[in-house]
């Protein structure tokens, strides 16, 4: 009787956490206010995303993928998911770095960091 | 932040180990894990453990915004010309087989993965370093 | 070593040395920034032209980057298709180099100019690489490259608003980015491999995964928010509409063909036309999400009120007339689609420049204000009268053309409903081309309009307007020509591989 | 029949392009600019002119400029029809210059180059549509028509000028869809667009898709102005007098019923019309039309949109003919086609030199001018007796054949129809010739000013009616011989 449950919730373990993580991200994303707030909404989705492919790359007692001496092979774990999210961390970490820039730069000209201030402020001007 | 000595000592003492760490992982990056980036961003936390401690102004005498500017052309410049240069010899682009086998040299396409490592290190701590600059030096002086 | 061999990596890695080069000689002195960019820019649209000819003449280029085969190593693969985009893109962002030197320095600072041309040529960097690499997360990579780099140009305007508009843009792109990146992972779960055309191969075998459906789903939401695809188009007005003029033609033409060239070689190169017909039967969606694009899109350009906001909907409705090919997914259709994508991209950036144009000389672009204008700026708006027409689709130009081939390949493929609605939909951009024309040329000068002499903007930003005005007409007059690129672009992409 | 490649009709339609260009660059000048539009107008009638031996001699001119699009390329083809009305064009375009250029002098209009140049390029359109080859070809210059007299419409520039320029716009850029929507669908059926003589649509589809067809192309061709679609030409009277006089009664209007012709005899063929009943719903759009426009001329009291109304129903004779499916109904209806330009242009030329000369627009205020303009009134009354069909003028021809087709076709109510409406036409001409000549001003000092229009107007005014004239005794010559083969074409009966 648990072997369904078992087989659809715990064997995918990682990809569950990877999905409630995204959804938290999405609704930081879409709900806060604060800009502040949208931007670590965006991290959290974005490391959701690396979350899933690095459980993707996952072998089951492989080692991380390191060159090891002649005469021993071990099991590696596949490195390329790690390679492709190395790029997505350089992204997303530029991504930002330009967002805060920007929150700075709007926190200068607006004085307000609230959306719905923002709006009524934009209205005003 | 109260001019406060045990944070500037302790800083003081680690900072030269930071980097020291930092050029360790990224000359690594070849065989083990590290590489470019990775040592960028740790070699970039150094600056940023002193811009905390000493405030901007000192920090910044020591790495001045020109030099960032200079510094991550540079590094870029490094890895661009090595992928290159690989072009001459008939290979494709970042191809360092081709030069090995034109210059004899023995594992040199290793040397040369290092090299292109260094260049990207480089890039990623000034443009690391500049993001820090202009989010610390709006309003007021984080001294 | 023949340097044609090595066009297509050059192409891309050029380019960054010289924005580097211009970072650095910015810092030198301001001025030497515009010849370098302007030299780039014309440099890698001669490489564009080369590469097309020996992608016409010899097939495909198939170039591994570090000697490495696919599988392990990334490939730029080059065909009619994306040597077509390739060609539009450069002769678009060249013709914006020209026009922009002195539309930069009206609109923004001079302590920004560095960097605006910095960021000019990794935008256009990031999407000659999005448009020719073979490999899907490098078409990832390359897109948020462009991204970034578009983030920041558009938050250069000196106007406040731009940065609202910027961070908008940025958190939907992000968004986009992530759904993509997902896409992605979903895809190499199921087959993996990068490669796309290696993706091709192996999907098939896998095409029931609900993995592959998940990817699929990803992969096209993600690229349709890039694209600015109807019900996600909402990043787009404020996007154009508050940016500096020189980047709203860059992003309106050339950013957002890319976004849909990707769309179309994920769907058909990827994806094949037996997957999105049979196994996950998408295209009637699509078909009419387009058309509800192209009326919607004409219907919020005709009520607003400022030009480049108009032009900004207007975008919005004739991505839809490309997504209509795509919806359509047959021959002559699709031929349609992709002289689209190119008609579109010199209408888009002639009409947006004689805004820009406007701005430069009479600073609003405020409808109302600009009454009579015709008579004190004549050329640029006979160019805007010329690209209009495109727009609408009075034959000879080119909007005529791929309009007739988007209502023939619908007619052949049975959609009589949508082929009328993309017929009437063409009337609507009568709706508001024709408000402009009537404003600038028969309103205001019954008294003589308040501006007297003519007020025509300098050479360097006549010059590229004009040539794209009169593009319109000729690449209308010779389609055939075209023909001969297109033609087998679209039997590839439903050829499969 | 021998398709030999010479150039003319290339020349025909390049002239006044290349004018149009010229008087753009020149446009401060305005005597060379007048020059250029002169010379332009020369040479198209020269063209046109040296083409007709060799197309009198039934051989057809074919040049294929350049390949387009998978419907056809883009291609002109010279035949007898074609002829017909690009002759027409070219001697009225000459006619209409001159006139033109002495109106708007009169008047010291504003925006005299733009005027010129849409005019030019309207003309070439006008004869690229009488050249085309094939239904794309057709459609392009037809489109370019539209677009290109939008701003001699909404030339006056005043608010009421911009909505009657949205409505013009409005229903002719809808009619170009329809045709648009038609040409595609013939294409689709068929595969090809080219006219083939006695039309090549047999059998290509179902009878409904073939009437559905047709119905697109009627409404495509909205340019000829018949009932529910006629909005836009009283609205188009707005314009100047010699854009009204030319292009709305000659140039735009014909094109619209020629194309209907064209598609009669050279895309559906008139058996297959007949087995498809559209014989009878062209002609019941016809009568119709003849009836109410001429009713509304009626109640009309400005001059000009008297004559709108006038030519919206002389059109539909034209609809008439072609709706009996037979040899004399047709040729009644393509030597109306010329019959009607030549009258017609005569009215709007008096209408014009009225307004120049008197100022006056309304029929009730001409009262008595007849006294100080004589010549261009009788040249009206001249105009308006033949225009009723009554003999020294040209207008009987094509009443006879009509009549004579109506007869043949066994359909006496279409008889009716015509004398009907001869009646309603002496119903509202005559009163007009009547306030001209007898009736006496109420004031004497309002027509003290007025004289004679200026001889630029005075000379093309009595030329146009000389023609009507010359036509009437001579009907051969270019016209009648012309009509001869083309009839001779879609019947499939050997050249003469």
């Amino acid at each position: 009787m648990i072997e369904p449950l078992y087989e659809l919730f715990f064997a995918r373990y990682n990809y569950w956490m990877a999905i409630i993580l995204m959804l938290i991200g999405l609704y930081a994303l879409i709900a806060k206010q604060n800009l502040v707030k949208k931007l670590i909404g965006l991290n959290i989705f974005q490391t959701a995303i690396f979350l899933f492919y690095i459980s993707l790359g996952e072998v089951r007692g492989g080692t991380a993928p390191i060159y090891l001496p002649e005469g021993v092979d071990a099991l590696y774990v596949n490195p390329l998911p790690h390679v492709l999210i190395l790029t997505a961390i350089v992204v997303g970490v530029s991504v930002t770095a330009v967002g805060l820039s920007l929150i700075v730069r709007i926190h200068e000209e607006y004085g307000v960091i609230d959306e719905a201030d923002l709006v009524q402020e934009l209205r005003r001007r | 932040m109260r001019k406060n000595v045990i944070i500037k000592t302790i800083s003081r003492l680690s900072v030269p180990f930071i980097q020291v760490f930092a050029l360790y992982v990224i000359v690594h990056g070849a065989l083990g894990a590290g590489g470019g980036f990775q040592g960028g961003v740790v070699f970039a936390a150094s600056f940023i453990l002193m811009i905390i401690a000493f405030g901007l102004t000192c920090v910044r005498q020591r790495f001045s915004y020109r030099w960032i500017v200079a510094l991550s052309a540079l590094g870029i410049t490094i890895y661009a010309t090595i992928g290159l240069l690989c072009l001459i010899p008939g290979g494709s682009y970042l191809g360092y087989g081709s030069i090995e086998t034109a210059l004899g040299v023995p594992h040199l396409h290793g040397y040369l993965i290092d090299a292109v490592e260094v260049g990207i290190g480089i890039t990623v701590m000034a443009t690391m370093t500049s993001i820090i600059y202009d989010m610390s030096d709006r309003g007021g002086e984080s001294s | 070593m023949t340097l044609i061999e090595h066009l297509p990596v050059l192409v891309i890695t050029i380019p960054i040395l010289a924005s580097l080069l211009i970072l650095v000689a910015g810092w030198w002195d301001r001025r030497f920034c515009y010849p370098i960019s302007l030299v780039t820019i014309l440099s890698q649209f001669g490489a564009a032209v080369i590469i097309l000819a020996q992608v016409m003449r010899e097939g495909p280029i198939r170039y591994h980057l570090g000697g490495w085969a696919p599988p392990l190593g990334i490939e730029l693969a080059i065909d009619s298709f994306n040597g077509f985009v390739l060609v539009t893109i450069l002769l678009l962002a060249a013709a914006t180099a020209v026009y922009a030197r002195r539309s930069v320095e009206h609109e923004i600072g001079p302590e920004k100019t560095v960097s605006f041309y910095v960021l000019f040529q990794l935008l256009v960097t990031g999407l000659v690489g999005m448009t020719i690499t073979g490999d899907i997360f490098n078409l990832y990579v390359f897109l948020e490259i462009s991204s970034i780099a578009a983030y920041t140009l558009i938050a250069s305007a000196r106007k406040p608003r731009s940065y609202l508009a910027s961070f908008n843009y940025l958190i939907l792109g992000s968004i986009a980015g992530g759904f993509i990146l997902i896409g992605t992972g979903n895809l190499y779960a199921a087959t993996g491999a990068l490669n796309m055309l290696d993706m091709a191969r192996l999907l098939p075998a896998s095409f029931e995964l609900a993995t592959v459906h998940a990817g699929f789903l990803f992969l096209v939401i993600g690229y349709s928010i890039k694209a600015a695809f109807f019900p996600l188009h909402i990043w787009l007005p404020d996007a154009y509409a508050e940016s500096p003029s020189a980047v709203t033609i860059l992003i309106s033409t050339v950013m957002s063909k890319v976004s849909v060239y990707a769309l179309l070689r994920i769907i058909f190169t990827i994806f094949t036309t037996a997957y999105i017909i049979d196994v996950f039967p998408v295209t009637g969606f699509i078909l009419f999400i387009a058309t509800v694009a192209m009326i919607a899109g004409a219907v919020l350009a005709i009520a607003q009120s400022d030009l480049k906001r108009m032009l900004a909907y207007s975008s919005v409705s004739q991505i839809g007339y490309i997504m209509f090919a795509l919806g359509v997914a047959n021959q002559v259709a699709l031929e349609g689609g992709i002289l689209h994508i190119l008609g579109h991209a010199v209408m888009k950036g002639c009409l947006f420049m004689v805004a820009g144009l406007i701005i430069y000389r009479v600073g609003t672009s405020r409808l109302s204000d600009l009454e009579g204008i015709a008579k004190v700026m004549p050329i640029s708006c006979a160019a805007f009268a010329l690209a209009g027409a495109s727009m609408i689709g009075i034959p000879p130009t080119i909007g005529f053309m791929s309009k007739y081939y988007l209502v023939l390949g619908a007619l052949e493929a049975g959609h009589w409903a949508y082929a009328a609605i993309l017929l009437l939909g063409s009337l609507l951009a009568v709706g508001y081309i024709w408000r402009f024309i009537e404003i600038a040329y028969f309103r205001g000068n019954r008294d003589g309009g308040h501006r007297a002499r003519t007020l025509e903007a300098p050479a360097s930003m006549l010059a590229p307007m004009v040539v794209l005005a009169l593009l319109c007409l000729f690449l209308g007059i010779f389609v055939e020509g075209l023909m001969e690129i297109v033609g087998p672009a679209a039997a590839l992409l439903l050829g499969g591989a | 029949m021998v398709n030999d490649l010479s150039l003319l009709p290339v020349v025909a339609i390049a002239a006044p392009l290349l004018a149009s260009v010229l008087i753009l660059l020149i446009g401060r000048y305005e005597n060379i600019r007048e020059g250029v539009t002169i010379t332009a107008a020369v040479a198209m009638l020269g063209a046109v002119l040296a083409m007709l031996p060799s197309i009198l001699s039934g051989s057809r001119i074919t040049i294929s400029l350049l390949p387009m699009v998978p419907g056809g390329d883009f291609a002109l083809r010279v035949d007898a029809f074609g002829m017909v009305f690009a002759l027409t064009a070219a001697v009225l375009w000459l006619l209409n210059s001159f006139y033109a250029i002495g109106y708007m002098r009169a008047r010291r209009e504003h925006a005299q180059t733009r005027f010129y140049f849409c005019f030019a390029v309207a003309i070439a359109a006008a004869v690229g549509i009488a050249f085309s080859e094939n239904l794309l070809t057709l459609f392009i210059f037809y489109e370019i028509l539209t677009i290109i007299t939008y701003p001699l419409v909404v030339h006056i520039e005043t608010p009421e000028a911009m909505k009657a320029g949205r409505k013009y716009l409005a229903y002719l850029l809808i009619g170009g869809i329809f045709l648009l929507a038609a040409v595609i669908l013939t294409y689709v059926l068929t595969g090809t667009t080219t006219f083939v003589p006695g039309g090549f649509l047999a059998g290509s589809g179902s009878a409904i898709v073939l009437q559905v067809l047709f119905v697109l192309f009627m409404v495509g061709f909205v340019k000829a102005a018949w009932m529910p679609l006629h909005g836009w030409l009283p609205a188009a009277m707005i314009a100047p007098t010699p854009v009204s006089a030319f292009l709305h009664a000659v140039a735009v209007v014909t094109a619209g019923v020629f194309g209907i012709v064209r598609i009669a005899g050279w895309v559906f063929g008139m058996d297959l019309m007949a087995s498809l009943g559209l014989g009878t719903l062209l002609a019941l759009i016809a009568s119709f039309t003849i009836i109410t426009a001429s009713l509304f001329a009626l109640t009309e009291d400005n001059l000009k949109m008297r004559l709108a109304y006038s030519t919206v129903s002389q059109l539909s004779y034209i609809l008439l003919g072609v709706s009996m499916l037979s040899v004399a109904g047709m040729t009644g209806a393509m030597v109306h086609i010329p019959i009607h330009a030549f009258l017609k242009i005569t009215l709007f030329f008096v209408a014009g030199a009225v307004i120049v000369s008197a100022g006056k627009e309304r029929i009730s205020d001409m009262k008595g001018i007849g006294r100080k303009m004589p010549v261009t009134a009788l040249m009206f009354a001249a105009a308006a007796i033949g225009i009723c069909g009554l003999p020294p003028l040209s207008g009987i021809i094509s009443k006879i054949y009509l009549a004579v087709g109506a007869v043949e076709g066994g359909l006496p109510v279409l008889l009716l129809i015509l004398i009907a409406s001869a009646v309603l036409n002496a119903a509202y001409f005559f009163p007009i010739i009547y306030t001209m000549m007898l009736e006496r001003p109420d004031d004497e000092v309002s027509l003290v000013t007025v004289s004679e229009p200026p001889l630029m107007m005075l000379i093309p005014i009595i030329l146009t009616v000389a023609a009507s004239i010359l036509i009437f005794f001579y009907p051969a010559m270019p016209f009648m011989d012309l009509i001869d083969i083309a009839i001779a074409e879609i019947t499939g009966s050997v050249i003469p």
